[in-house]
């Protein structure tokens, strides 16, 4: 987190030109797997994400299933070719943690308790990873779990904010992460104005921190309106490829 | 969760009784929301460890060993010592938890007590290279929920700190390629006190420090680890409910307050 | 096993059907037993990877991630770069993958798609080598199957091909015993073309590129690796059934046709 | 296992001003902890362990369940800091193998057959190792047994003999295991008379191996009488601590 | 696959003194141990292997049983000392492969719908790796597997062909396996003219390809009389040994 | 367990039967209760290792091989080789056996043949010190149960024993910081023949060198492992059963007999 580059002009102009409360260029994409209940890709930036959805379907071994509800299993997961150094397969402690905040950022949103005695899979894959990762991933789960079908009470869209250079910012990409300050994700179901994840890892004000959550409400609008922008693209009918 | 109504008929019997009670001001055991249970710290207790620390918060009891040892840095801080964090939830705890590897919410917990010690900036880890690029102190701070009666969080996080503010390490004298380990001993160089809050939120109500019963029940627990300056250092959601935006600010408001009790306990420490 | 009449009984409804259809001379998604489904190759679809492709072959996908780093040879080669290749069927790919280490299928696949490029020689492992016995690339592939509609080995193996053919590699400078970086780079010495072809056998067909409703009904498949020369490279027999004699040159008729297809295609490539 | 340091005098006076037969300083405590069937904490020295009882309880997965009697299951295992270099918490072969000698020093002393069905775990936590740690955890997993209400024919107790300067000696410390020629742990239920646990690392005579089975019930009888008076404290309502 | 040992005469004599279509001194034995269904011990050349069969038994966990059919489970594994350097116990992925596709090879002999709800467990244990181990290993699982009277359709046999000093060969040793320039281990039901294993590691010909189908057959049928002769003499009631 | 009345019901039918036959003095398979079954012992049986040994005690058989690697020496002993001891119970041996890392009792029966081997200090670890503190020979002992007709251990502990006594290791030049490897060979230093014997106890009968059945039935098993002068090298109980003060005096002289008979046999080994 040095400060020896500089992440943000006086003018509030970012390294890669962003204005501070500018998202990184979004592309998202539903259904482009066939062997799966619903699927979606998400490009943020150079962060390239693929999700699918497996279930609702019987839980094995079935002693896992809870009579009165799904469950509920995500799994975030970086490919080895997807960071500057290659990354080891196995799944690393910062993969199990996020793999659990993800779940409980997405579990508010559904009605599990349609699907009693089933298994809900979501596996997030990073292909890319240029920051971002989780929120993109959360972002990109809902919808596949809109196509698949689960009844939700809300999407989960997320984005962070961040601060660089001094300044809160929104949607960092990876050099402002690795040298800004902080890096606070955050979920919400849009419609209904509820936060489902919430960290933070670096230094923020108390300041700093209530200007953090009113900016990325103007992300999360954006990318809500993307979600729903793919959801229909799919359910039109239209083409859509990995 | 709680306004949702087709959730309603899902609340179990114990949150409905407890949240009765939270509309009367009062909670299960008496305590007020904003009232953490009575914390107790010991340091120094095992005489094999570099530091160590129990701290019981209410019947919660949380121990931290510190051990250091000489090794290589990271390649890309060659110039910086290593800070290695563990939590294990001891089967003696809980009946609930198995031994074996850590699981998601041990992980969990000891990253959020990494990152509190590690974002805050807490230990200043140039102080603990030893040979440039060669041989650093290595800082293994393993820490045993022993008895979860609520918030292992917090009780970890502060044995954590309450073990590294304690801990001696040799000093070393440097004649060329080799380190000599000398009889006298030092302090981890520490420059920040960052202390974890929990919050809980039940319902609408947000109480601190949750016992046992309280998380059972709880919606969501909120840790936030701040510093004497009010910085926060790391946030961590937890649980599958909702926040509303308010209760960010409230939570902050909690934890720094409470911080700072818990940091006028350490003070005496020495 | 067809002809076997003890087995009769057991053959599954879908096979009769397929089987009476390929009698008719036509496949189930009426292609002609030696058709391969359409090809679709992308490549340096992945920024962060030296190199990178996306095969399709109909529906199913695979992609291909080269990273290459500096490392130690092995022993008994110090003059020569290393090779690793590994396959994951990620869980996205069909509900009948399941997350984690590789499962005996995984590690066949991606054994079958390292021998396809080891025994044909295809990469000049000796251009890869920096400092002797100290310093050579290290060349990992890793392979995503990405969605399942049959034949990923052929996906593999082409996408795993398509990835190194246009990655690139920095150039190093050696001073002493020092390597230093350079800002350019050069693609990976590869030699060789090695095309996996896989060739199903239903009852007494053998029909090229199974689709997965095919392979499930399949006795055996059989993977032949071959070059533009003729050599094959690489065999496997994958499951449970057996092959009569004449199969084994049948079986290599079509796969050094359609490995010729699919070369054509991965020249293009440039 | 060198003889340059001088572990005892002439006059049979060891490093620590212990006579041969002599125990080091004993602390037992049950109840120390809250939410398990019974606990108890034990200081040998400077050995310091924990020990908590989980069951009776339903075995998981069922399968592994018996009939007609409990399944008693004990994890030996040493905390990372409990060591002069740190320990893995993965467990070593020695901890899988002193886990189950202890299940077995334990075993005959339990009516099992009163739990079909069921699974009681001990839990042996050492978080301080200064020698005689297998033998220290007997004495109070046995405390923790009783304070469970797992009814007994007897409660176990064990200690170690060794020979340190070529004498029998009771109860090593951890310099006498280390430069000493043999280490021998024994359990017995003390008043059936009866051994449960049998081990030797060294090298004794017959006489010397005759010699120590003589001399570790000195330091048994010792220990029971501590562990009586630890649980007459646990049951009389004394307040306990860790 | 360097060719400056010389593997092959002008003659086509061997550096064993073997001829390009000669097997290696080839011993059989079955019934070698006693707490298994079926048991067969071989050496080929200095490839020696131990197999036993366990089963047919009931399938644990339980969910594993098919209906309809008992499932073979085969396990290919080289010994820590087999090799010439030492060999990590761990399952290696060559173990992984191998032991996949040797059960594919001799699951087609088999009348496994038999035994429904069962489990046929084959332990194929290398004991000294001189090439061929696969093949030698089929070889002996069939005749472990007939002593354990599961019903066949015929005996798996196998060998290799390879390709040495730019010959097809039969049954490579680990010197031509090593330098030589292919190795294509096939498995045969000899009687019903199957094939139930084909690999090749190396670079072939067309030509050479039917050439080494052509060649396998020698040897295989050798080998098939020996499979025969070695079950014969156990049930007519030889003594055997490991 | 047979004098504590309540537990009388539990006793299995084989027990009993066994019970009654021992107390007219024999034994199910005819031997007296100090007979030890008929010992085989072939070595050198292969070639690839260093060290080999069959051992075969009536129909249980146990392999060992020896393999010697040059090494690093552990930081506290840089003078000394390292000894390194596995057990692995084949699933050949018994269907109780399931293949896979090893389970308590295979750790715990290589636990005491190590014990054995290294209490007794029955290596000269120095002599296998190449290059203090740099190179020293790892000697990996892998021992392989392969037929389980009761006595593993001790069948283990001797074919480890004798493959060791006839392994051979190459001699080494020491050039500078170099080690050559020489044609010549030598034997590892062996000083002491430590011999591991089992006794069972079943109901008050100690028996020695117990059959399976004996085993299955036996509340207790001893081993202990005793040398030519006398001296014990290691005792462990195994097993959920008591034993009296007097019984271990009696597995004492017992173990140093049948150790004598069958260093006798080791001693023609040559």
């Amino acid at each position: 987190m040095s400060e020896s580059v500089v992440l943000i002009t006086q003018d509030g102009v970012r390294l890669d030109g962003r204005r501070i409360d500018e998202l990184r260029p979004v592309k998202m994409q539903v259904g482009v797997l066939k062997n799966c209940s619903g699927s979606a890709y998400i490009e943020q930036g150079k962060t390239k994400i693929l999700v699918a959805v497996q279930g609702p379907r019987e839980a094995h071994p079935k002693h896992i299933a809870l009579p009165g509800r799904a469950i509920l299993r995500t799994r975030y997961h970086m490919a080895p070719f997807s960071t500057d150094e290659r990354k080891s397969p196995a799944p690393s402690r910062r993969e199990v943690e996020l793999s659990k905040v993800i779940r409980e950022a997405l579990e508010p949103a559904l009605f599990l308790e349609e699907y009693p005695k089933t298994v809900i899979d979501v596996f997030i894959e990073v292909l890319q990873a240029d920051a971002g990762t989780r929120s993109a991933g959360i972002t990109a789960a809902s919808i596949a779990l809109a196509e698949a079908g689960i009844p939700m009470r809300d999407l989960v869209t997320a984005v962070a904010v961040g601060k660089v250079g001094g300044k809160v910012v929104l949607d960092l990409n990876e050099a402002e992460d690795e040298h800004g300050e902080a890096d606070m994700p955050i979920a919400m179901m849009p419609s209904l104005n509820k936060i489902t994840l919430l960290q933070l890892n670096g230094r923020l004000t108390r300041q700093e921190l209530e200007e953090g959550v009113n900016l990325v409400k103007k992300g999360i609008k954006e990318l809500y309106s993307l979600q729903k922008q793919a959801l229909r693209a799919r359910f039109s009918g239209a083409q859509v490829e990995v | 969760m709680a306004d949702l109504s087709t959730v309603e008929e899902f609340v179990p019997i114990q949150q409905k009784e407890l949240l009765a009670l939270l509309s009367t001001g009062v909670r299960e055991d008496g305590r007020k929301f904003d009232e953490y249970r009575k914390v107790e710290i010991q340091t120094s207790i095992y005489e094999k460890a570099n530091g160590s620390a129990m701290v019981k918060i209410g019947n919660t009891v949380a121990v931290a060993g510190v051990k250091a040892e000489l090794g290589e840095p990271f390649p890309d801080t060659p110039n910086e010592g290593v800070l290695t964090v563990s939590l294990e939830l001891l089967p003696h705890a809980s009946p609930s938890f198995e031994p074996g590897p850590p699981d998601e919410n041990a992980v969990e917990m000891s990253r959020i007590v990494d990152r509190g010690l590690r974002e805050s900036k807490a230990i200043k880890t140039s102080e603990l290279c030893v040979l440039p690029g060669k041989k650093v102190w290595v800082i293994y701070v393993d820490i045993y929920a022993m008895d979860h009666d609520g918030n292992i969080v917090d009780a970890s996080g502060i044995a954590a700190l309450a073990a590294l503010l304690t801990a001696k390490i040799p000093e070393v004298k440097v004649e060329g390629e080799d380190v000599v380990l000398l009889e006298s001993t030092k302090g981890i160089p520490m420059v920040e006190r960052p202390v974890p809050v929990t919050v809980a939120k039940i319902g609408d109500y947000l109480v601190v420090d949750p016992s046992l019963s309280e998380e059972n029940v709880a919606d969501v627990r909120v840790t936030m680890t701040t510093l004497e300056s009010g910085i926060v250092s790391s946030i961590q959601k937890s649980g599958s409910g909702t926040l509303e935006e308010p209760d960010v600010l409230k939570i902050y408001d909690l934890a720094y307050e409470k911080g700072k009790e818990i940091r006028s306990l350490l003070a005496k420490l020495g």
